[in-house]
C-alpha cells in the first residue's frame, strides 16, 4: 500500500474530542429516525457525546463524504449502517489508518470495520419470514418476493435465506417471478403488485423487504378484494405497516428496532474503546444483545437475537 | 413614483457604464469572479468557525479528494450545455467505465492471475475510457443524426445504460481494480491528492479544447446560435457528435476516479451527483441556453460546494440543512448576479424575433 | 401641414447611454397631428432607441415625453399603447409561434383588458387590417413559417389594428419591394386624413421624401436638422446624415476578357421555387439579381448555397461539377452567403465581433497541433475590423450592440476571412444608411477587382445599378430577362419586373 | 395529402403520439393475456391522475418557456405540511384541506415567479435552487416521520376510500379522478381561451415582444408560478390520498420522468408550443410503460433499461416525424430567408 497522504500529516490531525457518530444510510427516514432516538437515548445514559449523522438520500457517495469528513474531526468511534459494503472499504480503511474505531450494522461480510453487529442473522431472518409465509398459505401456492433495491445487500439475503427454506420446507410453492424492486418507493411497490394481482389472480403470498414494500403490496391486495386469500409478510415497523395489520391485508411484519441496533453499535465501539474485546456470548445490557453470536464466514461479524415478529395481537407493544 | 424610478434608471446607468466597461476588457463569463469570491467568504466563514477541524490538513486534503470526480463530471456536463444541451447520463456513464473497467481486471485477475492483470492495466483503463467515449457516441448519434432534444435523449440513455449495469452485475457490487488506479487515489504529491492533479490536466484540456481548437470555437458558436452556425458552414453533426463523445469520455476519466478512490463499481453510484452536477456548472457561470462557459468557473464552483458541505459536516449541520445552504447560494448568486447586469439585460432583450432559443433575447429558462 | 397644431406627441432633452456610448443626447421632437414626420440619421444615429423611449421599452435617463397634454418621465410599454402609440418595430417584435392572426391581434385584445380571447374575433379584427392593406396573408399560419416580408407586413398590421394617435414606424419598408411600399403609403395618407401622427424612419431616402411633410435629421444621438421635407432633396439629406457627399454614380471597372469562369448554374429548378434557371459569373464580375416579393429570386441562391438543394440542374464551381447538398458543401466548393435575415442567420449576436469574423474560417487558423493560431487571427480582425471601417469601441464589443450598418459589416467581414471565390449577397444593404451603403458597394467593387465573384440579390435598384456589371430579372421563378452594360438603368428594371 | 397527415400528426404530433400509444397497446396485449382488461385500465387511470396534474404544471412552465423541476418539492411540502396541521383530528374536511394545501403550493409558486420574474433568471436554475430549499426546511423543520393511514386526517382516508366505479377484480376508478379531469378541462381552456393563456404562449415565444404589445410580463409570471404551486399542491395532496399516507421522501425524484413526458407529448423544451391534450398523451404513454413491465413479463434486471429504451423508442419517432414537420431549423431557415 503506498502512504497515504492522509496518514502521512496525521500528526497535524486533531486531538479526538470524544464523540461517537453514527452514519446512517439516510437521514429524515422513520427508520433512521428511530435509530437517532436510541443514539440519543444512549448519549443521556452514558454521558457521552453521540450523534448521528446521514446524506440526505441513501446513496453510497453520500456516505462516503460524510465519513471522509469524520475522519478529520477524529471522533473516538464511527458506527455506519452502509448502503453499499463494497463501497465503502476505502473510506473505512481511512478511518481505522487515523485511529478511529469502525463498527457497522446489516454489513456481513464487510472488511475494514472492528466490528459487525447485526440484529440476527440475515439468512435465517429470511427463512423465519418464510416459515410464517409458509404457514400462512398452507404449504402451497405461488408467491412473490419484494427488494428495495436489487442492489441491497440484506434484502437479497433475506429473500435467498426465505427462498432457500420454501425450497427444503414448501416444495408445494412456487416463486413466480424473480425477485422484483420496489425502488424504495411505496407507490411502485403497490403497482407492482397491482400487476402481479393481475398476471396471477390466485397469488397466494407476498414477501416485502424495504419497509413501505408490504405497505404497498397491502393496499393493492386490500383493493382487489383478497385481504383474506393473500398473505402479506415482511419487513416493516409498526408505525408504518401497522393500519394495514389491523386492516387485515398485513398479516405479519419482521424488524428489529433500530433504537437498539443503534445502542447495540455504540456500546460496541464504546467497549473498543476502553480496550475490551468482543467475544461470543458478550451481552451488551441491551434487549435482544445479551449475548452475542459469532457469524460463520466473517472474523468480525456478530449478531444478536432481536428479531421481533409483530401482528395484530402484539403491535400494539410497539410504539415506533 | 416617476421620479424615484428616474433617479433609479439614472444611478442604474452609470453603474451600467462601469460594468458594461468592466465586462468589455475581461469578457471571460462573469462565473469565475463571483465564484473565486464565494469560495474565500465560505472557506474564511468555516475557518473561522471550526478552524481545528476545517484548516485540518486531513480536512483540506479530503476535500481535495471528493472534489475531483464531482468537477470531472461538471466538465462533461459543462461541454453539453455549452451547445445549448444537457447531459443527464454523465453519471451512468461513469458507472459504465467503472464496472468495465472492475469486470475486465477481476476477469483477469481470476483467471491469468493478479500479476498478468496488473500489466494489462494500461488495456483495461483505456477499454474504461473507450466505453465511456462509446456511451457518449450513443448520446451524440441520438441528438445530432436522429435529432432527440437533448434532455429526452440523455435522459433516455441515462436510464438505459443503468439498466444495461444493474443487468451486467446482477444488482451487486462488483470489487476490484487495478492496483495501479486503486494507489492514484491514496497518493498525493507535495500534498495534493493526485485525484485532484488528474482533475486540473482535465481542465486544462477542455479549456484548451474550447478555446483553442477551432471545432471547439464550433461547438461555442453552434450553442451561442446553431441557425447562424449552419450558415457560416458549420457542421451541426461534427460539433455535437464531438461534444458528447468527449462529455463520454471525461465521464468515463471520473469512472476511473470513482474506481481509484474506492476498487468498486455498482451500478447506482452517483445518483445523487446528476442534479448537483448541474448546480455546479452553472453557478460556474455556464449559459444554460448554450454559447458561453468558463472552465475556471465550473472548478471553483465544484471546489467551493465541497467545502461547503464538508464545512456543514464541522458545524456538525445536516445533509438538509446542507441542501438548504446549496439552494440559497444558488438562487442568491444568480439575484445578486443579475441585480448587477439587470440594466444591461433589459437592453439586451432588443432581438430578432426569429431568433431560435439560444439568440432570443429574455432568457427565461 | 399645420405645424402650428398642439402637438399630439412631445419629447424633451431626452438622453440615453448604453455604456459608454451615448445613444441619445438630449433629443427633443414634437409631432402635430396629421403630419408624417421622418427621422432620418446614419446606423446608430439613435433612430430605434429614440423611439423605443416613446413607446416604454426602454427608459430615458432623463428628459420627458408627453403625450397629449400628460407628461411621464418613464412609460411603460402598458403606458404608451393605452395613450395612443402604436410602434412598427425595427425588429419586428412578433411571436414566431402564434399564428398571424394572433400577432395582429393580441394587442388590441390586450388593450381592451380582455379576459377571454375569442378565436373568431381575432381571426375577424386580422382579417379586416389585412383587407384594409389589401394584403393576401395567410392568417392561420405562425409566424416562424413566414417569410421576412411578411413579417414585416404583419408587424404593420398589427401596428394598424386599433387605432392609434401616434404611428411609429421604424424602417417599416426593409424587407418589401416597390408594389407593396405603394400600397402602405397609401394607408399613411389614409390615416394621415384622420389626423393620425405619424413618424416614419426608413434609409430608403426616395420614399422618405416621397411620403414625409416634416423631416428631423439625428447623428450620433443629436438633431442636427429639422425642417420642411419639401425643402429636401436625396443629395441633402444624405448630405445631412453623413456630414459628407455620397455618390450614388454607376461605376464598374470591366472584366479582362480572359477572366475565368466562376459559377455556371445550368437548368437548375426547383419545385415551387425557380424553374430552368441557367446564368454564370466570371472572376470579378458583379451579378445582380432581382425581381418582385416571391419572384423566386432568394430562393435560387438558397439552393446554390445550399440551404434547399435544387431538384434538378448543375452547377459548377471554377468549372468543376459540384454537388451541392447542404451549406457546408456550398462552403466546401468556395461559395459565401450573405443571408437577409442577418440577426439570426447571419451573426452571433451574443458574441463579440472579433469571434463573428472568423466564425466561418477557424480551419484556416489551424497551426500545426491542430490549435488555433491566435496572433494570425488577432492579425486578421485588426485587418477587417479596419478595412470595413467597423464603428464600435472595439472587436470585442458584442454585435448585439451594434446598429444595422456596422453589423452587416461584420457578417461581410466573417466571409471576407473565408475568402471564397464566390460570395452571394441577399440584401446586403438592407437597412443600411446611406454612408454605409456607399462603403459596402465600395467594398464589394473592390473584392470583384481582387478577382472574387459577386452575386448581389437586392430590390434596391439604385444600388444594383451603381454597381452590377450584369442584372438578372426574375419573374416568377424564370430569368426574364438580362441586362447589361448600357442597358443597365433604373426605369428599365422597374419596367421589366412588374411586367 | 401530406396537409391530411400533417393534421392527423396534430399540432405537436400528438396523432403520433396516439399511434404509438396503440402501438404499445397492442403489442403488450399480445405479450400478455391479462393485460387488456378493466383492471389494468383503471390501473392505468389511477397512477396516470397525480403525474398528470405535475405535467400540467410543467407543460405551463415549458410553454411560457422555463423549466421547472422544483413541483414535486411544492406538492410534497405542501401536502405533507396540511397533513400535520391536520393530523390531531381537528376538523378539516377533504375540501378545506385541499384549499390548505394549495394555498401553501401557491405561495411557494409565488417565490418561485418573483425570483424568476423580477430578476429574469433561468427558471431552471431558480428551481432547482428552490427545489434544494423546499425539501430541506420540510424535513428539517417540519417533519420527517412517516405518517400511516391510521395517523391521517380521517377527511383523507375517508376520500382514500370513494370510488366511482368497482369492478370485480380490483379494478376501480376512483372518485378523484372527477376533479382532476376538470383540472384537465380548466387548463386546456385557460390555454386556448384565455388572453392570460395566450399570453403564457406570447412569452414562451418571446418574452421582450411580449412586454412590447403591453403583457406585464412580472404581473403574468408571477399568476403563472402562483398557479403552477397551487397545482402541484393538488397533486401533492391526491397522492397523499391515493397512497393513504403521508411520507416527506416521496415524490421529489420524479421530475424529471414528468418533464420528459410533457415534451414526449410534443411541448418545446425552447417554450412557446405544447398542448394538453399531448401532455395526457405523453402522460398515458410514460405510465403505460412503467406500469406494465412485470406484467408483460419483462424480468425485473431489465425493468430500468426497457424503460428507457422504450422512451428513446417513443421520441425517435417523434423526432423523425418533426424532420418533416416544422421544428427543422433548415425548414425554417427557408422561409425566413423566402
Ligand atoms: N428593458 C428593461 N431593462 C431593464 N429593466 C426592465 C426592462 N424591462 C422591464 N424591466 C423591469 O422589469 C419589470 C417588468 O416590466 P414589464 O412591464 O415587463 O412587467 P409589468 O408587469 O408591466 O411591470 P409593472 O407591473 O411594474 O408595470 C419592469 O417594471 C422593470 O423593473
Ligand atoms: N442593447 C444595446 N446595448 C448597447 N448599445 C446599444 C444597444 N442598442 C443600441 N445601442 C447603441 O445605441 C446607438 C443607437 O442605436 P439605434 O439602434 O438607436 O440606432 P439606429 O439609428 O436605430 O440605427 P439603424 O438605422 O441601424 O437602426 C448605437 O450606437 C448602438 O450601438
Ligand atoms: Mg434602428
Ligand atoms: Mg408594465
Amino acid at each position: 500500500e503506498p502512504s497515504d497522504g492522509a496518514s502521512d500529516d496525521s500528526s497535524s490531525a486533531p486531538v479526538e474530542d470524544g464523540a461517537y457518530v453514527t452514519v446512517v444510510k439516510a437521514t429524515g427516514i422513520g427508520w433512521f429516525d428511530r435509530m437517532e432516538v436510541g443514539v440519543d437515548e444512549w448519549a443521556a445514559e452514558t454521558g457521552l457525546d453521540a450523534r448521528q449523522e446521514g446524506p440526505a438520500e441513501a446513496t453510497n457517495e453520500g456516505q462516503v463524504s460524510i465519513i471522509q469528513d469524520l475522519i478529520a474531526q477524529k471522533p473516538v468511534a464511527i458506527t455506519v449502517v452502509p448502503n453499499d459494503l463494497a463501497g465503502l472499504e476505502s473510506v473505512l480503511a481511512q478511518a481505522r489508518e487515523a485511529g478511529i474505531i469502525v463498527v457497522s450494522h446489516e454489513a456481513v461480510g464487510i472488511e475494514n470495520v472492528d466490528i459487525d453487529i447485526e440484529a440476527f442473522e440475515n439468512k435465517a431472518y429470511g427463512a423465519q419470514i418464510m416459515e410464517n409465509l409458509g404457514e400462512c398459505t398452507g404449504g402451497t401456492g405461488q408467491y412473490v418476493q419484494m427488494v428495495g433495491r436489487l442492489t441491497n445487500g440484506s434484502h437479497s439475503e433475506w429473500i435467498q435465506g426465505a427462498y432457500d427454506l420454501q425450497q427444503a420446507e414448501f416444495p408445494d410453492m412456487v416463486r413466480v417471478e424473480d425477485p422484483i424492486e420496489s425502488e424504495e418507493n411505496e407507490e411502485v411497490a403497490y403497482n407492482k403488485a397491482k400487476e402481479i394481482l393481475a398476471k396471477y389472480p390466485d397469488i397466494a403470498g407476498f414477501q416485502g423487504s424495504a419497509g413501505t414494500d408490504v405497505v404497498g403490496i397491502a393496499r393493492a391486495v386490500e383493493e382487489a378484494g383478497k385481504s383474506d386469500s393473500v398473505c402479506v409478510m415482511g419487513t416493516s415497523i409498526p408505525s408504518v405497516g401497522g393500519s394495514y395489520l389491523e386492516s387485515g391485508a398485513i398479516d405479519k411484519i419482521f424488524f428489529w428496532d433500530p433504537a437498539l441496533a443503534g445502542k447495540a453499535q455504540l456500546a460496541i465501539a464504546r467497549i473498543l474503546a476502553d480496550g475490551g474485546t468482543i467475544e461470543e456470548g458478550t451481552d451488551l445490557g441491551i434487549p435482544g444483545y445479551e449475548s452475542l453470536v459469532k457469524l460463520a464466514g466473517a472474523d468480525n461479524a456478530f449478531a444478536g437475537n432481536a428479531g421481533v415478529a409483530v401482528d395484530l395481537s402484539n403491535v400494539a407493544d410497539y410504539d415506533f | 413614483m416617476n421620479g424615484t424610478r428616474g433617479a433609479l434608471s439614472e444611478m442604474n446607468g452609470r453603474v451600467d457604464n462601469a460594468f458594461s466597461a468592466a465586462i468589455d476588457r475581461i469578457h471571460v463569463a462573469h462565473g469565475v469572479g463571483r465564484m473565486a469570491l464565494l469560495l474565500v467568504v465560505t472557506f474564511g466563514f468555516f475557518a473561522v468557525l471550526r478552524p481545528e477541524i476545517f484548516l485540518n490538513s486531513v480536512n483540506l486534503q479530503n476535500i481535495g479528494i471528493a472534489a475531483p470526480e464531482i468537477g470531472v463530471l461538471a466538465l462533461a456536463l459543462m461541454l453539453a450545455m455549452l451547445t445549448g444541451g444537457i447531459d443527464l447520463s454523465v453519471v451512468s456513464i461513469a458507472n459504465g467505465a467503472a464496472i468495465t473497467v472492475s469486470s475486465i481486471y477481476t476477469h483477469f485477475a481470476t483467471t491469468q492471475g493478479a500479476d498478468a492483470a496488473a500489466s494489462m492495466t494500461p488495456l483495461v483503463l483505456l477499454a474504461g475510457l473507450a466505453v465511456g467515449a462509446l456511451l457518449g457516441a450513443v448520446n451524440g448519434v441520438l441528438i445530432s443524426m436522429v435529432g432527440i432534444t437533448p434532455i429526452l435523449a440523455t435522459l433516455g440513455t441515462m436510464q438505459v445504460f443503468n439498466g444495461l449495469a444493474l443487468v451486467w452485475t446482477g444488482g451487486v457490487t462488483i470489487s476490484g481494480a487495478p492496483a495501479a488506479l486503486r494507489s492514484l487515489g491514496s497518493t498525493a504529491v507535495a500534498g495534493v491528492p493526485v485525484l485532484a492533479l488528474v482533475l486540473l490536466v482535465a481542465a486544462a484540456l477542455v479549456a484548451v479544447l474550447v478555446n483553442r481548437t477551432p471545432i471547439g470555437r464550433k461547438v461555442q458558436l453552434q450553442g451561442a446560435n446553431p441557425v447562424a452556425s449552419t450558415y457560416s458552414g458549420i457542421s451541426k453533426r461534427a460539433t455535437l457528435m464531438t461534444t458528447y463523445v468527449t462529455s463520454g469520455l471525461l465521464a468515463g476519466v471520473a469512472g476511473l476516479m470513482f474506481l481509484a478512490r474506492n476498487p468498486s463499481a455498482s451500478a447506482d453510484y452517483g445518483s445523487s451527483y446528476v442534479l448537483l452536477v448541474i448546480v455546479i456548472v452553472v453557478l460556474g457561470g455556464t449559459n444554460p441556453n448554450g454559447g458561453s462557459a468558463t472552465v475556471l468557473g465550473v472548478l471553483l464552483a465544484a471546489v467551493t460546494l465541497q467545502v461547503v458541505s464538508s464545512g456543514f459536516t464541522a458545524l456538525r449541520l445536516s445533509a438538509y440543512e446542507y441542501a438548504i445552504a446549496q439552494g440559497v447560494i444558488l438562487v442568491g448568486v444568480m439575484v445578486l448576479d443579475q441585480v448587477k447586469f439587470r440594466r444591461r439585460r433589459g437592453r439586451r432583450a432588443m432581438s430578432g424575433t426569429a431568433a431560435p432559443e439560444p439568440a432570443t433575447s429574455a432568457p427565461t429558462h | 401641414m399645420t405645424v402650428t397644431a398642439t402637438p399630439v406627441l412631445e419629447v424633451r432633452d431626452i438622453v440615453k447611454t448604453y455604456g459608454g456610448v451615448h445613444a441619445l443626447d438630449g433629443v427633443s421632437l414634437s409631432l402635430a397631428p396629421g403630419e408624417v414626420h421622418c427621422l432620418a440619421g446614419e446606423n446608430g444615429s439613435g433612430k430605434s432607441t429614440l423611439i423605443k423611449i416613446i413607446s416604454g421599452v426602454e427608459r430615458a435617463d432623463s428628459g420627458a415625453i408627453t403625450i397629449d397634454g400628460t407628461t411621464h418621465g418613464h412609460l411603460t410599454p402598458n403606458e404608451a399603447i393605452r395613450s395612443g402609440v402604436q410602434v412598427i418595430y425595427q425588429d419586428f417584435s412578433l411571436f414566431p409561434n402564434l399564428s398571424a392572426a394572433e400577432n395582429i391581434a393580441m394587442l388590441s385584445e390586450l388593450a381592451e383588458r380582455r379576459v377571454l380571447s375569442s378565436r373568431s374575433r381575432i381571426r375577424a379584427a386580422a382579417q379586416r387590417v389585412v383587407d384594409d392593406l389589401g394584403l393576401s396573408l395567410d392568417l392561420d399560419a405562425e409566424v416562424e413559417r413566414l417569410s421576412v416580408a411578411d413579417r414585416q407586413l404583419i408587424a404593420i398590421c398589427r401596428a394598424l389594428v386599433n387605432d392609434a394617435k401616434v404611428l411609429i414606424m421604424d424602417e417599416p419598408t426593409t424587407a418589401l419591394t416597390y408594389s407593396e411600399v405603394q400600397r402602405l403609403f397609401v394607408i399613411v395618407r389614409r390615416l394621415q386624413q384622420r389626423g393620425v401622427a405619424i413618424v416614419f424612419v426608413s434609409h430608403k431616402l426616395d420614399e422618405v421624401l416621397a411620403i414625409s411633410q416634416r423631416l428631423t435629421v439625428l447623428r450620433n444621438g443629436r438633431v442636427v436638422e429639422s425642417g420642411d421635407a419639401s425643402g429636401y432633396t436625396r443629395r441633402a439629406v444624405s448630405k445631412a446624415m453623413t456630414g459628407r457627399d455620397v455618390s450614388e454614380t454607376r461605376l464598374v471597372n470591366d472584366v479582362a476578357p480572359d477572366a475565368p469562369q466562376l459559377l455556371e448554374v445550368e437548368h437548375l429548378s426547383r419545385a415551387g421555387g425557380f424553374d430552368d434557371v441557367s446564368f454564370a459569373l466570371r472572376a470579378g464580375e458583379i451579378l445582380g439579381i432581382t425581381g418582385l416579393l416571391g419572384s423566386g429570386r432568394s430562393e435560387i441562391a438558397e439552393a446554390v448555397f445550399g440551404i434547399n438543394p435544387a431538384d434538378s440542374g448543375r452547377i459548377l464551381v471554377q468549372g468543376k461539377p459540384r454537388r451541392i447538398a447542404s451549406i457546408h458543401d456550398a462552403v466546401d466548393a468556395g461559395i459565401g452567403y450573405v443571408p437577409e435575415d442577418r440577426l439570426t442567420q447571419g451573426l452571433f449576436l451574443d458574441i463579440p465581433i472579433a469571434e463573428n469574423m472568423v466564425a466561418a474560417s477557424l480551419d484556416a487558423y489551424r497551426t500545426r497541433f491542430g490549435l488555433l493560431d491566435r496572433r494570425r487571427i488577432r492579425r486578421s480582425i485588426a485587418d477587417l475590423f479596419g478595412r470595413l471601417r467597423i464603428q464600435a469601441p472595439n472587436s470585442s464589443a458584442v454585435v448585439r450592440s451594434l446598429s444595422g450598418g456596422n453589423a452587416q459589416r461584420v457578417v461581410l467581414a466573417k466571409w471576407l476571412d473565408r475568402k471564397p471565390a464566390i460570395l452571394l449577397l441577399n440584401g446586403p444593404t438592407v437597412g443600411v444608411d446611406v454612408g454605409s451603403k456607399e462603403e459596402i458597394v465600395t467594398i464589394l467593387r473592390e473584392q470583384a477587382a481582387a478577382g472574387m465573384g459577386i452575386v448581389v440579390i437586392s430590390d434596391d435598384i439604385p444600388e444594383l445599378v451603381s454597381c452590377c456589371h450584369r442584372i438578372l430579372i426574375i419573374h416568377d421563378g424564370h430569368v426574364v430577362a438580362e441586362l447589361a452594360g448600357d442597358d443597365i438603368d433604373a426605369d428599365e428594371i422597374q419596367r421589366r419586373m412588374a411586367a | 395529402m401530406t396537409a391530411r397527415l400533417a393534421r392527423l400528426r396534430g399540432p405537436n404530433n400528438e396523432g403520433l403520439l396516439l399511434a404509438v400509444i396503440v402501438l404499445v397497446v397492442i403489442a403488450m396485449s399480445l405479450a400478455s393475456p391479462a393485460f387488456f382488461t378493466a383492471g389494468t385500465f383503471f390501473a392505468l387511470v389511477r397512477s396516470s391522475m397525480v403525474p398528470l396534474i405535475f405535467a400540467l404544471g410543467v407543460l405551463l412552465v415549458l410553454i411560457s418557456g422555463g423549466v421547472d423541476v422544483s413541483f414535486p418539492a411544492i406538492a410534497i411540502f405542501a401536502a405533507y405540511t396540511t397533513v400535520t396541521l391536520f393530523m390531531d383530528g381537528s376538523g378539516g374536511t377533504a375540501l378545506v384541506i385541499f384549499a390548505v394545501a394549495m394555498l401553501i403550493g401557491a405561495g411557494l409558486g409565488m417565490l418561485n415567479g418573483v425570483v424568476i420574474a423580477r430578476f429574469r433568471l433561468p427558471t431552471l436554475i431558480v428551481t432547482l435552487g428552490t427545489q434544494g430549499i423546499f425539501k430541506g426546511v420540510l424535513i428539517a423543520y417540519i417533519g420527517s416521520a412517516y405518517i400511516s393511514a391510521g395517523d391521517l386526517p380521517s377527511a383523507i382516508t375517508e376520500a382514500s376510500d370513494r370510488h366511482l366505479v368497482d369492478v370485480a377484480g380490483g379494478g376501480y376508478l376512483h372518485f378523484l379522478i372527477v376533479p382532476v379531469v376538470v383540472i384537465v378541462l380548466l387548463v386546456a381552456a385557460m390555454l386556448k381561451w384565455t388572453v392570460f393563456g395566450r399570453s403564457i404562449y406570447a412569452i414562451g415565444g418571446d418574452t421582450e415582444a411580449a412586454r412590447r404589445v403591453g403583457i406585464r410580463v412580472v404581473r403574468t409570471q408571477v399568476w403563472l408560478y402562483m398557479l403552477v404551486g397551487a397545482l402541484a399542491a393538488f397533486g401533492g395532496v391526491v397522492y397523499v390520498i391515493l397512497g393513504k399516507n403521508a411520507n416527506p421522501q416521496s415524490l421529489v425524484g420524479t421530475e424529471l420522468d414528468i418533464i420528459a413526458a410533457v415534451v414526449l407529448g410534443g411541448a418545446s423544451i425552447f417554450g412557446g408550443r405544447g398542448s394538453v391534450g399531448g401532455t395526457v398523451l405523453g402522460v398515458v404513454l410514460v405510465q403505460l410503460i412503467n406500469n406494465n413491465l412485470v406484467l408483460v413479463g419483462i424480468p425485473s434486471t431489465w425493468q430500468r433499461a426497457a424503460v428507457g429504451v422504450l422512451l428513446l423508442l417513443g421520441v425517435s419517432i417523434q423526432a423523425f416525424a418533426a424532420t418533416r414537420g416544422r421544428s427543422r431549423p433548415v425548414a425554417v431557415q427557408k422561409e425566413v430567408a423566402a
